[in-house]
């Protein structure tokens, strides 16, 4: 066991799974010699050969496509798209394919694949290098989706996806990749799918979120703690299909009160979902209403404008006294 | 451009060295499918199945490039293609259920992908079964099916510029019937023939003429043995044409001349071709015809009445196959579903 | 003045914007001699010429980025995506362009772009012929997204989605294409977007839906009073984005219950979103969770499925005693 | 195939025809680009600016081909081209600004769209934009920039058989620079040249030394020529080397072979070679070199200065420009917006 990063416990995980099963295929743009934009491939070529990982052209829906047909065809891919903002054009691929495959074909095709995305906003990059798109994904039947926001957790639902028989994207918070480190296992290990994490637990109100944003709830969580103002629950959903609704549920008959945080736009992201499972599940716990600290409905800004984009600890924490208040 | 681009012709030649049983067979198939499709029809406006596909007109592309294939080979085919896929071993009855809205596709256990309505999204799919055939070091390759339209797709591109780079064992079939739905083939892409489009990808191109089952038989089998060798992709544009309509939908009087229907139906009907080909060679008799259609036509009524036969469907089928590993929230919806049937 | 059903609306609706600006193009996949596979470019070509209403080679991608290009040189585009379920190929051009060019430059450029896309269920179609991804479009910056759900809404909001100077998608029900004729005046005029419509007004409970099942949401309210059971208001959202979360608020304040009713898969689509704005402007007023009814988490089924996947007046009822019952 | 697709030179022959003063300043803009990105390198370095895609030994085909436009047509440009643009008009501030994130692109008032990060998905517009222009009754055209990598996308295929088919007024300028980030051209396809391309589409296709200024004016002026006599599309591969990382975040060292790059950047530079055939046709001296160079590096120093000189942003202008009528849910998000940061 060692303390690892996020990429460098993502990095392991892909060389582990490499030589466990021949069948393993680590593909995408430049993730061969170059060994990925992030790093997260390097070395892998070299120790599993051209044949094992290798680099495409530049085309997401063929990445994504040939990817679908080498699970059909009996071999495990695990397919790189550089950024989630480059998705855009192999969406069709998980839209009218991936999702459906199972289904069309009555159970007699399945597709085994994993999809790596790395997303998310918080580095300074250019123009649609800091998409999140989750919600898109959730709603299109058929996929899976999780987001790591530990080393730990990258590696074992990575691992989970790999296992899983149904298509899983696999979303990387890019700003988490190297910040901080964890001990992380040198053994395999999954983190099932489905299932929420209490990555702090409390009792006056639970902040729900995922990714980049775990570390801002946690931070928020923290500072309220300190000024004796509230005991904050963060709920780290880790799986966005299949949703943790139970956890969901009982954390906020336990608190009462909810905030929903997350950094993609608002009108339409996940986090209108989040909070009709509240509905759903917690109504008659509810004190307050559930308030969303979301971006706003823009496209990504420039980097200078990004800590205005970026849900931070003082929207955070506004909404929660708003909500401690009703 | 096109003398580039030669139309392999076989029936206006001497005598095939495809063996005889062989020759027979594609006979038969295309007058099976040919039976299929009218009956279908027909079942269409008897309002027993909903709307239709049918490939008039095509049977030479179809039935003579699958049986060039093997059957470890993989079919990785369109919504037009129930054709191919029983020549690969499909039984007709799925097609029929498929029409009936009781399947989203043409499923089977086959080396066949479902049948895909999205056009040409299917194309990398066939590229990504070639390089799991080649990587599982097998000499099986992937068949992909298509039309005219499905060539102006940005996944047809992707495809073939995939299959270039990885020389992967993949067929790129494409027939070239006229028309898409509506647009005719010159309004669908400026270049002279489809199969030059090979050279974007420094693949090989070939023409076929696509209602002389013969010559799609050899130019298929061509390409398969290529790919086998390990010499890569090829794409073929089979030259044919749609008699039907696009779908029992669709009104092609609307939109297409009746003398290019007329000339297509009465001089290059491809089952009259290979009829007249096989009685010339003393292949076939005007009773083995007549058995060939009377068995066809039992066989289809076999097939029509295995499907009416099976009972009706329950609210769980549509959450049966979605996931391997299903959510908690199926249960719950499909119950919430199953409860609203049985009071309504 | 005259009786029309839907695609009639539509029909004349594009021949009068043809005939009042030159610069109004008509184009997508069979829409020149064929008149469109619905109908609804009937004739155009013939009035207007090729040069104005034409048929495109069949690629979604390219009739979108196209009609960008159109639209940015000083043209009126308005494209025609053949069946929703067939935009995901062009998905891209909406989400990284279409949404984005008028910020990416700061101004300079702009979109006036309509798109017409029929979607949904309940005509017996094959595969991916009856998909509604309306929450993934309300859910990309830029893009504005209407719904309309009779002749009239029809022709006055396709005629609004072209005077708008920002890209809009206008989701055309199929279903109701041919079902029901109205009074649609001969003259122009607009619906504005952004402005849901109280398309049944009721003191019990407010059912909140779009398209498509509108007509079931009206189908359930008058079977619930005929029986003197419930006093039904039936809000059609009309525009769903921007969503006019003003209607929707001020509608569940005076009923105090709400049931959001959608064809779309459940998680992750626009109900959450109505769910959320329910609770942003209603809270307090609320007296029971807020239910959806919506399909299932399941591709499109075959149709001998789609009575069951379909949301009708049952599942509707049922859901509205069980709001009424808290 | 490659001896059917010429490459263009005309450095390596006689005296060209090209007025001597758009020589002289075509020599001027490279060298002002060239001296551009260096300042820009260092920028970075200094953390005054953010990432940075640098056009080093990109110059000849950058400034050569927006030079043989009018300021009428359109240039649709990807993340690399700010030479093309500054040529265009473009204000290098804005370059500046970009690279700070104070704008997603390089926007401007120009006849130009914004800059285009996703690979080749803004192709379809320049057929769009040349669409425009020939139904508006004008002979503007439309030319697109891109890299070799672009060419594998699918809109590429689109956009290009869309061209085709209408004939439209467009130029599909590709920089074949031998690299997309770490893949190398001859991983990215198959096909030997990129110029063959044109054939799937039946358009012209045309190869340039890339790095040969005069050949590449000589051939971006030909299409344009035949683009405006309503002859359409021409797609060009400009052979040319990218000399600097892919963008300042790159390390090339990681993947590309050192004396590949030696060879490029001692023997092909594209600078070099202008200002050695100026001075061997008697049309530069060393000291207008050296003038030349030092206005390049104040008229930098200038635009950087411009754009260092502004004040910080403020909340509102991400929600500025996304609608021409936004919505009233903006109001409200603006607000929350501006409170948080004014409290914080
Ligand atoms: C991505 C996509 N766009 C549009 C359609 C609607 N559509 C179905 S078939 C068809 C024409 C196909 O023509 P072609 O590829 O020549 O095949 P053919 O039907 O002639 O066999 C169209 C436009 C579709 N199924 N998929
Ligand atoms: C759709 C999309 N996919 C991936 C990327 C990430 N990316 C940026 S540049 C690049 C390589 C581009 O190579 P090329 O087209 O040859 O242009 P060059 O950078 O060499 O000028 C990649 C993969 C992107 N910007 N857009
Ligand atoms: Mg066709
Ligand atoms: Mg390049």
């Amino acid at each position: 066991m060692a303390e690892r990063n996020m990429i460098g416990a993502i990095n392991l995980t892909l060389d582990q799974l490499l030589a466990e099963d021949a069948r393993v295929m680590v593909f995408g743009e430049d993730v061969g010699k170059n060994g990925g934009v992030f790093r997260a491939t390097e070395h892998l070529q070299e120790r599993h050969g051209e044949g094992r990982v290798f680099d495409t052209p530049l085309a997401e829906s063929g990445i994504l496509g040939m990817a679908i047909g080498m699970a059909v065809g009996g071999l495990k891919p695990i397919a790189e798209i550089q950024f989630m903002g480059f998705l855009y054009p192999g969406l069709d691929q998980l839209m009218s394919h991936a999702g459906r495959l199972a289904a069309r074909s009555q159970g007699q095709v399945n597709v085994p694949l994993v999809v790596r995305v790395p997303f998310g906003g918080g580095i300074r990059a250019p123009e649609q290098h800091a998409d999140s798109i989750e919600a898109l994904l959730v709603h299109t039947p058929g996929l899976k989706v999780v987001v790591p926001s530990t080393p730990y957790d990258a590696k074992g639902l990575l691992t989970a996806a790999l296992d899983d028989p149904d298509p899983v994207v696999v979303m990387e918070p890019i700003r988490l990749y190297r910040m901080g480190r964890q001990e992380v296992p040198d053994g395999r290990y999954t983190v099932p799918l489905g299932s929420a994490r209490v990555a702090r637990a409390g009792r006056s109100l639970t902040v729900i979120t995922w990714g980049n944003m775990v570390a801002v709830a946690l931070d928020a969580a923290q500072a309220l703690a300190a000024q004796g103002e509230a005991d904050i629950e963060v709920l780290d959903l880790r799986s966005l299909y299949p949703l943790d609704r139970e956890a969901i549920g009982e954390s906020v008959n336990k608190t009462g009160r909810a905030v929903v945080l997350h950094e993609a736009p608002m009108t339409g992201g996940l986090g209108g979902e989040v909070v009709a499972a509240i509905q759903e599940t917690a109504f008659w716990s509810l004190e307050a209403p559930v308030e969303r600290v979301t971006g706003p409905d823009v496209p990504y800004p420039p980097y200078a404008w990004e800590d205005f984009y970026l849900p931070n600890r003082e929207r955070l924490v506004e909404a929660v006294r708003r909500t401690l208040k009703d | 451009m096109s003398e580039r681009w030669p139309v392999l012709e076989v029936l206006s030649g001497g005598a095939s060295d495809v063996p005889a049983e062989v020759q027979r067979r594609l006979y038969e198939d295309m007058i099976l499918l040919r039976s299929f499709d009218e009956r279908a029809i027909n079942l269409q406006r008897q309002g027993r199945i909903g709307t239709f596909p049918p490939s008039l007109g095509q049977e030479a592309s179809e039935i003579g490039s699958a049986h060039a294939l093997r059957r470890s080979d993989w079919v990785v085919p369109s919504y037009r293609d129930h054709g191919a896929l029983m020549v690969h071993g499909l039984p007709l009855s799925n097609v029929v259920l498929f029409a009936m809205g009781r399947t989203p596709s043409l499923s089977s256990a086959l080396r066949a992908l479902p049948t895909s309505i999205p056009i040409a999204t299917h194309l990398p799919h066939a590229v990504g079964l070639a390089v799991a055939a080649q990587k599982l070091g097998t000499d099986d390759l992937a068949m992909a099916y298509f039309g005219d339209g499905g060539t102006s797709e940005g996944d047809f591109h992707e495809a073939l510029n995939f299959a270039g780079v990885y020389k992967a064992p993949v067929i790129f079939f494409c027939q070239n019937n006229g028309w898409a739905i509506s647009v005719p083939r010159a309004r669908q892409t400026a270049s002279e023939t489809l199969a030059q489009k090979a050279v974007a990808y420094g693949i090989a191109g070939r023409r076929v003429d696509g209602n002389d089952v013969l010559a799609v038989y050899q130019v298929v089998g061509e390409a398969a043995a290529r790919a086998r060798r390990g010499e890569g992709p090829t794409l073929i544009e089979s030259l044919t044409y749609r008699l039907g309509p696009h779908t029992t939908a669709d009104d092609p009087s609307r939109y297409r001349p009746a003398e290019e229907y007329q000339d297509w139906k009465e001089s290059r009907d491809p089952i009259q071709r290979m009829g007249g080909y096989l009685m010339a060679h003393g292949l076939l008799t005007a009773e083995d015809d007549q058995a060939i259609r009377q068995a066809a036509q039992d066989r289809i009524q076999a097939e029509v009445e295995a499907a009416e036969a099976l009972a009706p469907v329950e609210p769980g089928g549509m959450f049966q196959y979605v996931f391997r590993q299903p959510p908690g929230d199926f249960a719950i919806q499909q119950r919430r579903i199953e409860e609203a049937v049985s009071r309504g």
